[in-house]
């Protein structure tokens, strides 16, 4: 297939790690590990909420991180609007966090 | 490589399977134009309800379907839209490009809107248009105390049309990223370009957020939800916080496009370059951004308390920075220019203190306590009327007038366009400047009629009279129109007004694959430079050869009529029909990706032939 | 182009043409938008959060052991979704086909639990119009199940029409739905946090 | 410091006129620009600082523009290229520096306003506490203290503050009295408060601000500011007063003979009656009905004849009355005048 052949963004050149399978089994563990604290903290710490929900919903995050990085590859040379669209999503979700929270 | 023969079609079947975004643009400009049209009819019949007090043309519900009907046709399917047309036709070419990246995507994109347009008009004969105001709160619009089909129309053609919008934005995103000419980094794009780029984020991140208040509502109104049925433990303000995240980004989705062909219309005709160009750039970056933190500023009066009032009152008084970068920079582009007052540039002209006023109230607005006395009034539509008209529309006359050859290969009449814009201006300011003061003498909105004594009559008066006036100017446009395309004229010349960006270096009309060689690009207006150093045109930065070009389809087509069918069938409870059309979405979806487009190419012979025509 | 040179592919054959570029780019802005979307879902479920009038209580209704193996079951597939793409990288047409099919029975599976539990809050008197809260939760978790199921079918397809051998053309197509499904699994890791572990601690708090 | 002031003083002169122009305007009961309570007087400020502000920068920029237009056109025959500035980073910093300051000079009084508005007097003892409840498309006014439950025309004392509670019985409406104060929403499951107070004796025009349905444009009311007395007295008259015998004491009977029929279901008379219309306890009184029309005879009649006709939508659904028993009715309700 013929393509536009201008582009202002050069080919990608390949990156080892696409090939390798470690970083990946290393970052599906650790999940697994984040997701059992935050069940484990639930059922062993039902009584301190103050506690609980900050804590689950910070493992939440690192595990989104972990995912979105490694798996889905952000942290690769050539992401940076990807980068940029996910995180403005991201500020706008919380803003709407925060109005659900306070406002409503 | 096979090669595939170009399909060769005329007439409706092409406009109808076209994925060329210069005919994508134009497909807006008739169904952006024709909507606001009827977008005007509606405001014109509004305000002869208001023209004296106590009249009974239009009272109740249907003065409230005028009025809902005329603030969502205006926004949704003729700004949009209009603004849409214009980004379309002139995007792919400010930056050097053959295509846009997703040529099939935009056609959907088009058609989406339209069948959400249509969808939403044909309520007028299908048992009442919406009646609750374009903002659609809630209880009002609930099925408990909005009886008719009119909310359910309004939910699900925004819907189809907010659909099409959102992947239009994207298609615009990735077009700007990806697809510049060699040479055409960021900080050489031109202003429209930039501004395009930035209200297409702003519609990535703003319309899913009313996607999901369409959708509450609709559960709400078709499957028996209880989001906002206080009884049942619901919340009537999740609706307004939902609609004001999205709606405010949207009103800056609307303005900046127009700031955007502002700086180019004034650039060109003072013959200076943008003054303070990244400072321009940073400022819409800047405005985008801060538009998603304000938007409790529309609800300042429902009672969250004076903290939030008073930080989203501060938030939003910041805005006036950025905007003000841009009004003095226009200012200082003009100064010590060559101004030519053609009828593009007077628009552009009248923009700037148009704008000025309406942004002006906007910072009044946002002071809390006194938006208390405000909110809901006159003023209010005073304000947001002379940024929408007396900016946005201001801004889009001087597009149409300034690009109208790019894209029809004819120049409109100039004396005529002077008219237009004096009978259009004067009648903007006679409507909209007198309701200042009708509000704060006490008018709301949103009212049929006023009672005489109370001395709102005057304003009244003047303010039809003003919306007669700018009724005829717009006609004038029409009659433009009309007379440019019937008269033999010649094709007008590929840069009619001394322009100094890529797409005035190609013929007008644009050809089909838009750049014969991709240009290369040294600085900031691009084909200003290459005059300044005496050269005919651009450097192209690749040889002669065959150009690959998408192939047209009718899916997007047959799509957009799959969510028509759906739509009905939602808004009228019939399942069935709900099931066949986003069947037929689906089929659709299948085919476009089990059938891979191959396109078709066009070879040098012909490209060499079209060039030869054109008159550079 | 369609037919023929496997082995011949670039390395990275997703993003060999700029369309592929433009697709994946595309689709990552798409989830930024995406993004929003649940955000706005996540807001309104959090806004009516204690609202369970006449329906039950979170905390009455759910079972943590089906929670956690429907988490499992979604983790695993993002899983299996990554080594597919890893057998792309490696020009292994194979491993990539076998991989994302196993991703797809996953898939599956979870849409078997997530029906199975919504049929057992329905006759619980949990239900999308006994009270704000009810409407909230089958909205968040519903849009996210609807969700998987697109994503299903959607990779499925792919599975089906291109059995002949991966191409730059296909490539970025398989690259795109794996991403999708990435980004579903990271949806639902808020949602069995905020939803799920959050509701079983008793709604009432505020996070 | 001092340059400010004398830009201040300078401005002096544009402010008397600013404040002259706006205080001719409109009705004095009815504009926000004739301000006629404390609240109202605090917004009035806001509003004539906010437009000096804007005036100022607004004379900036048409200087100018009126300038650059006229200096810079184009002559005739003139083909010279102007230099191509890229900007000038003096300039920029002055127009964006000066509009924070601007801002900062708007924001401080802004703050300190929205806060002492949103004062709570809710356990002031000398403070009038009222609730009102909007409805599809009337107003209700509740005196919780007082026990005293009215429509349409709210009583307040000169010169002293009312606490305001504010609910809705259906969907969003907005109490708004321009003279006295800014508006505020009553949300559906919520409650929202506001004070206000008048610093002069009159009838002031309030109106719904929120649209409401299809009659939201006549959903008006009247604030009624008395003096101490005059509220004293009407307060006891509400509570402990009796109905004057009507002029045609058999015509009234057949009245409330129908009355009692027909209407009691909706409307409450001396504390007995239905709650989904307004409290006519002391109807004879009000100046308006349903707060549009004149509350005499003839409009009293129409109302009762075909209420749909005067407000479309309203909820006051009645089978047709015979123009005998409208007439009854008529006396009967203007018989209901508290002494
Ligand atoms: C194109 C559309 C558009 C634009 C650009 C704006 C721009 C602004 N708007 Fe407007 N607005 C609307 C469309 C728009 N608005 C609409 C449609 C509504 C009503 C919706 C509805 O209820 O139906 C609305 C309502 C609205 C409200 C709510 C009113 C109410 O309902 O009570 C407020 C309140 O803060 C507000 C504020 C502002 C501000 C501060 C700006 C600023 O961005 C303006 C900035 C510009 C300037 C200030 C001028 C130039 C600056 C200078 C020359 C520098 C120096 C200036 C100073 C120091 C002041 N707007
Ligand atoms: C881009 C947006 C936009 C535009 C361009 C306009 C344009 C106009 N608007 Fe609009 N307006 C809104 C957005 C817009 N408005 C919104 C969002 C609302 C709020 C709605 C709500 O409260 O929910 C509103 C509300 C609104 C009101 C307040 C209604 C109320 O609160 O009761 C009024 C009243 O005067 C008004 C008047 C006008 C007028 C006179 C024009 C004029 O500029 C129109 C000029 C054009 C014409 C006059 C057309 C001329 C053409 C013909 C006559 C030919 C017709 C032929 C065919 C159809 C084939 N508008
Ligand atoms: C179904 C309920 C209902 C019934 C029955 C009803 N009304 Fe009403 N009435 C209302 C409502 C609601 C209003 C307020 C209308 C508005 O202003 O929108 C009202 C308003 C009025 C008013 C004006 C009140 C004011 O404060 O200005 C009068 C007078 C009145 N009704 C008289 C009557 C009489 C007499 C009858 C019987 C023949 C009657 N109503 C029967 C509901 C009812
Ligand atoms: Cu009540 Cu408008
Ligand atoms: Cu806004």
């Amino acid at each position: 297939m013929a393509q536009h052949n201008h582009t202002s963004q050069p080919v990608k050149k390949v990156h080892a790690n696409h090939h390798s399978m470690k970083p990946h089994i290393v970052s599906f563990i650790l999940s697994l590990m984040l997701t059992a604290l935050a069940f484990a903290a639930v059922i062993y710490l039902p009584e301190q909420k103050g506690f609980v929900y900050p804590y689950i919903v910070f493992l939440g995050i690192v595990q989104a991180l972990v995912q979105l990085y490694v798996w889905m590859h952000l942290k690769d040379k050539g992401h940076l609007f990807p980068v940029m669209g996910i995180f403005t999503g991201v500020i706008i979700v919380f803003t709407c966090i925060v109005m659900a929270l306070y406002w409503v | 490589m096979a090669q595939h023969v170009r399909p060769r079609n005329t007439g409706l079947w092409d406009w109808i399977t076209t994925v060329d975004h210069k005919k994508i643009g134009i497909l807006y400009l008739v169904a952006g134009g024709f909507f606001f049209l009827l977008g005007g009819l509606e405001a014109l019949l509004m305000r002869l309800q208001l023209m004296y007090p106590e009249q009974n043309f239009f009272i109740g519900a249907t003065f409230n379907e005028l009025l809902t009907m005329h603030g969502t046709t205006m926004i949704f399917l003729a700004a949009m839209p209009l603004i849409f047309a214009v980004m379309n036709a002139v995007v792919p070419l400010q930056i050097g490009a053959r295509d846009v990246a997703f040529p099939f995507v935009n056609s959907l994109g088009f058609w989406l809107f339209f069948s959400g347009g249509v969808l939403l008009n044909l309520s007028w004969f299908m048992g009442g248009a919406p009646e609750a105001g374009w903002t659609a709160y809630v209880p009002l619009s609930g099925m408990q105390f909005s009886k008719t089909t009119g909310v359910s129309f309004y939910v699900l053609g925004l819907q189809i049309a907010g659909i099409g919008t959102l992947i239009g934005g994207i298609n615009f995103l990735v077009t700007i990223i990806n697809m510049r000419a060699p040479g055409m980094t960021f900080m050489r794009m031109p202003m429209f370009t930039w501004t395009a780029f930035i209200t297409s984020a702003l519609i990535l991140f703003a319309f899913p957020a009313i996607t999901v208040g369409l959708v509450l509502l609709m559960f709400d109104r078709i499957f028996g939800a209880v989001f906002f049925n206080v009884a049942s433990g619901g919340n009537v303000l999740l609706w307004q916080h939902l609609f004001w995240i999205f709606g405010h980004p949207e009103v800056y989705i609307l303005i900046l496009p127009a700031f955007g062909m502002i700086s180019e219309v004034i650039s060109t005709f003072a013959k200076k370059r943008l003054f303070g160009y990244s400072a321009m750039v940073f400022a819409t970056i800047v405005i985008g951004f801060l538009g998603f933190m304000v938007w409790v500023h529309h609800m300042f009066t429902v009672g969250l308390g004076p903290v939030a009032n008073s930080l989203f009152s501060i938030a939003t008084m910041l805005i006036a920075v950025p905007t003000g970068i841009k009004i003095f920079n226009w200012l200082f582009t003009l100064w010590g220019g060559q101004i030519r007052f053609t009828a593009a540039n007077l628009f552009a002209v009248g923009f700037i203190p148009t704008f000025t006023i309406g942004g002006m109230t906007g910072v009044m607005l946002s002071v809390a306590p006194a938006d208390y006395q405000y909110q809901d009034s006159y003023f209010v539509v005073a304000h947001f009327h002379y940024v929408l008209v007396g900016g946005m529309m201001l801004g889009l006359f001087a597009a149409f007038y300034y690009w109208w050859p790019k894209m029809f290969g004819k120049m409109l009449n100039e004396a005529m366009g002077k008219w237009n814009f004096w009978l259009f201006f004067i009648g903007f300011h006679l409507t909209f400047f007198p309701q200042h003061f009708l509000g704060l003498m006490g008018m709301p909105r949103r009212v049929f009629t006023f009672m005489g004594g109370q001395q709102l009559e005057l304003g009244n008066l003047i303010s039809t009279w003003g919306a007669i006036i700018m009724g005829v100017g717009t006609l004038l446009f029409l009659v433009n129109v009309a007379y440019t395309h019937m008269k033999k004229q010649p094709q007008a010349p590929a840069d009619p007004w001394d322009g100094r960006t890529l797409e005035w270096t190609i013929a007008s009309p644009a050809p089909e694959y838009n750049f014969a060689q991709t240009p290369r690009v040294r600085g900031i207006d691009a084909f200003w430079i290459e005059k300044m150093a005496g050269n005919k045109g651009m450097t192209p930065a690749e040889p002669l050869g065959p150009i690959h070009m998408p192939s047209p389809s009718v899916l997007p087509f047959i799509m957009s009529i799959g969510f028509f069918i759906a739509g009905m069938g939602f808004v009228f409870n019939k399942y069935l029909f709900a099931i066949v059309g986003l069947g037929i979405v689906l089929i659709c979806m299948f085919f476009r990706s089990y059938k891979d487009d191959e396109g078709f190419h066009i070879d040098v012979e012909e490209i060499k032939e079209t060039e030869k025509g054109a008159r550079l | 182009m369609n037919h023929a040179d496997h082995g011949v592919l670039p390395a990275e054959p997703e993003k060999a043409t700029l369309e592929g570029r433009n697709k994946i780019l595309g689709f990552w802005l798409f989830l930024g938008g995406e993004t929003v979307l649940f955000g706005s879902l996540f807001a309104t479920y959090l806004a009516l959060r204690t609202q369970y009038v006449n329906g039950p209580a979170p905390h009455e209704i759910f079972q943590i052991e089906l929670i956690a193996l429907a988490t499992f079951i979604l983790l695993t597939s993002s899983l299996t979704s990554v080594f597919a793409i890893i057998g792309m990288h490696r020009q292994n047409f194979k491993m990539m086909l076998f991989w994302f099919w196993i991703t797809v029975i996953l898939g599956f599976a979870f849409l078997g639990l997530e029906i199975f539990e919504f049929v057992h809050y329905y006759h619980e008197g949990h239900t999308l119009s006994s009270s704000a809260y009810g409407s909230a939760f089958y909205t968040l978790v519903g849009f996210h199940g609807g969700h998987v199921l697109f994503g299903v079918l959607w990779i499925s397809l792919l599975l089906i029409k291109n059995r002949k051998g991966l191409t730059v053309v296909n490539a970025p197509k398989f690259y795109v739905a794996s991403l999708y499904w990435h980004f579903i699994d990271v949806v639902w890791v808020f949602i069995f946090t905020v939803v799920y572990l959050m509701g079983i601690l008793g709604g009432q708090g505020g996070a | 410091m001092i340059r400010r002031l004398q830009h201040v003083g300078r401005m002096l002169p544009l402010l008397l006129m600013v404040a002259l122009l706006l205080t001719g305007c409109g009705d004095p009961y009815l504009s926000a620009l004739q301000p006629k309570g404390s609240v109202a007087d605090m917004q009035f400020n806001l509003i004539k600082l906010s437009i000096i502000i804007m005036l100022g920068v607004f004379t900036v920029v048409v200087v100018i523009f009126t300038y650059v237009l006229i200096r810079y056109r184009k002559k005739k025959g003139d083909n010279s290229i102007p230099e191509q500035v890229e900007g000038n980073h003096k300039l920029e910093i002055i127009w964006t520096a000066i509009p924070f300051v601007l801002l900062i000079i708007l924001a401080v009084p802004m703050v300190t306003t929205t806060f002492a508005l949103a004062k709570d007097y809710s356990n002031d003892k000398n403070v009038v506490q009222i609730t009102v409840t909007g409805h599809q498309f009337w107003w209700e006014f509740e005196y919780p203290d007082q026990k005293i439950k009215t429509a349409q025309e709210l009583y307040i004392p000169v010169n002293k503050k009312a606490h305001i509670k504010l609910e809705s019985a259906d969907v969003i409406h907005s109490f708004w009295v321009p003279a006295l104060g800014g508006k505020k929403d009553t949300n559906p499951g919520m409650t929202n408060y506001l004070w206000l107070d008048a610093k002069e004796e009159g009838v002031f025009q309030g109106r719904c601000a929120e649209l409401c349905g299809e009659s939201h444009a006549l959903m008006d009311f009247k604030v009624k500011v008395v003096s101490q007395e005059e509220y004293d007295q009407w307060v006891a008259k509400m509570t402990k007063g009796t109905n004057k015998p009507a002029n045609n004491a058999v015509l009234a009977d057949q009245g409330a003979e129908i009355f009692q029929k027909s209407c009691v279901n909706c409307h409450a008379v001396d504390g007995k009656g239905g709650p989904a219309g307004p409290d006519l306890t002391n109807f004879g009184d009000r100046t308006t009905v349903a707060g549009i029309l004149k509350n005499d005879k003839k409009q009293l009649a129409k109302w009762l004849t075909d209420p749909e006709a005067v407000k479309p939508g309203n909820l006051m659904i009645i089978p047709k009355l015979e123009e005998k028993q409208v007439d009854a009715l008529v006396e009967y309700l203007h018989s209901l005048k508290r002494e």
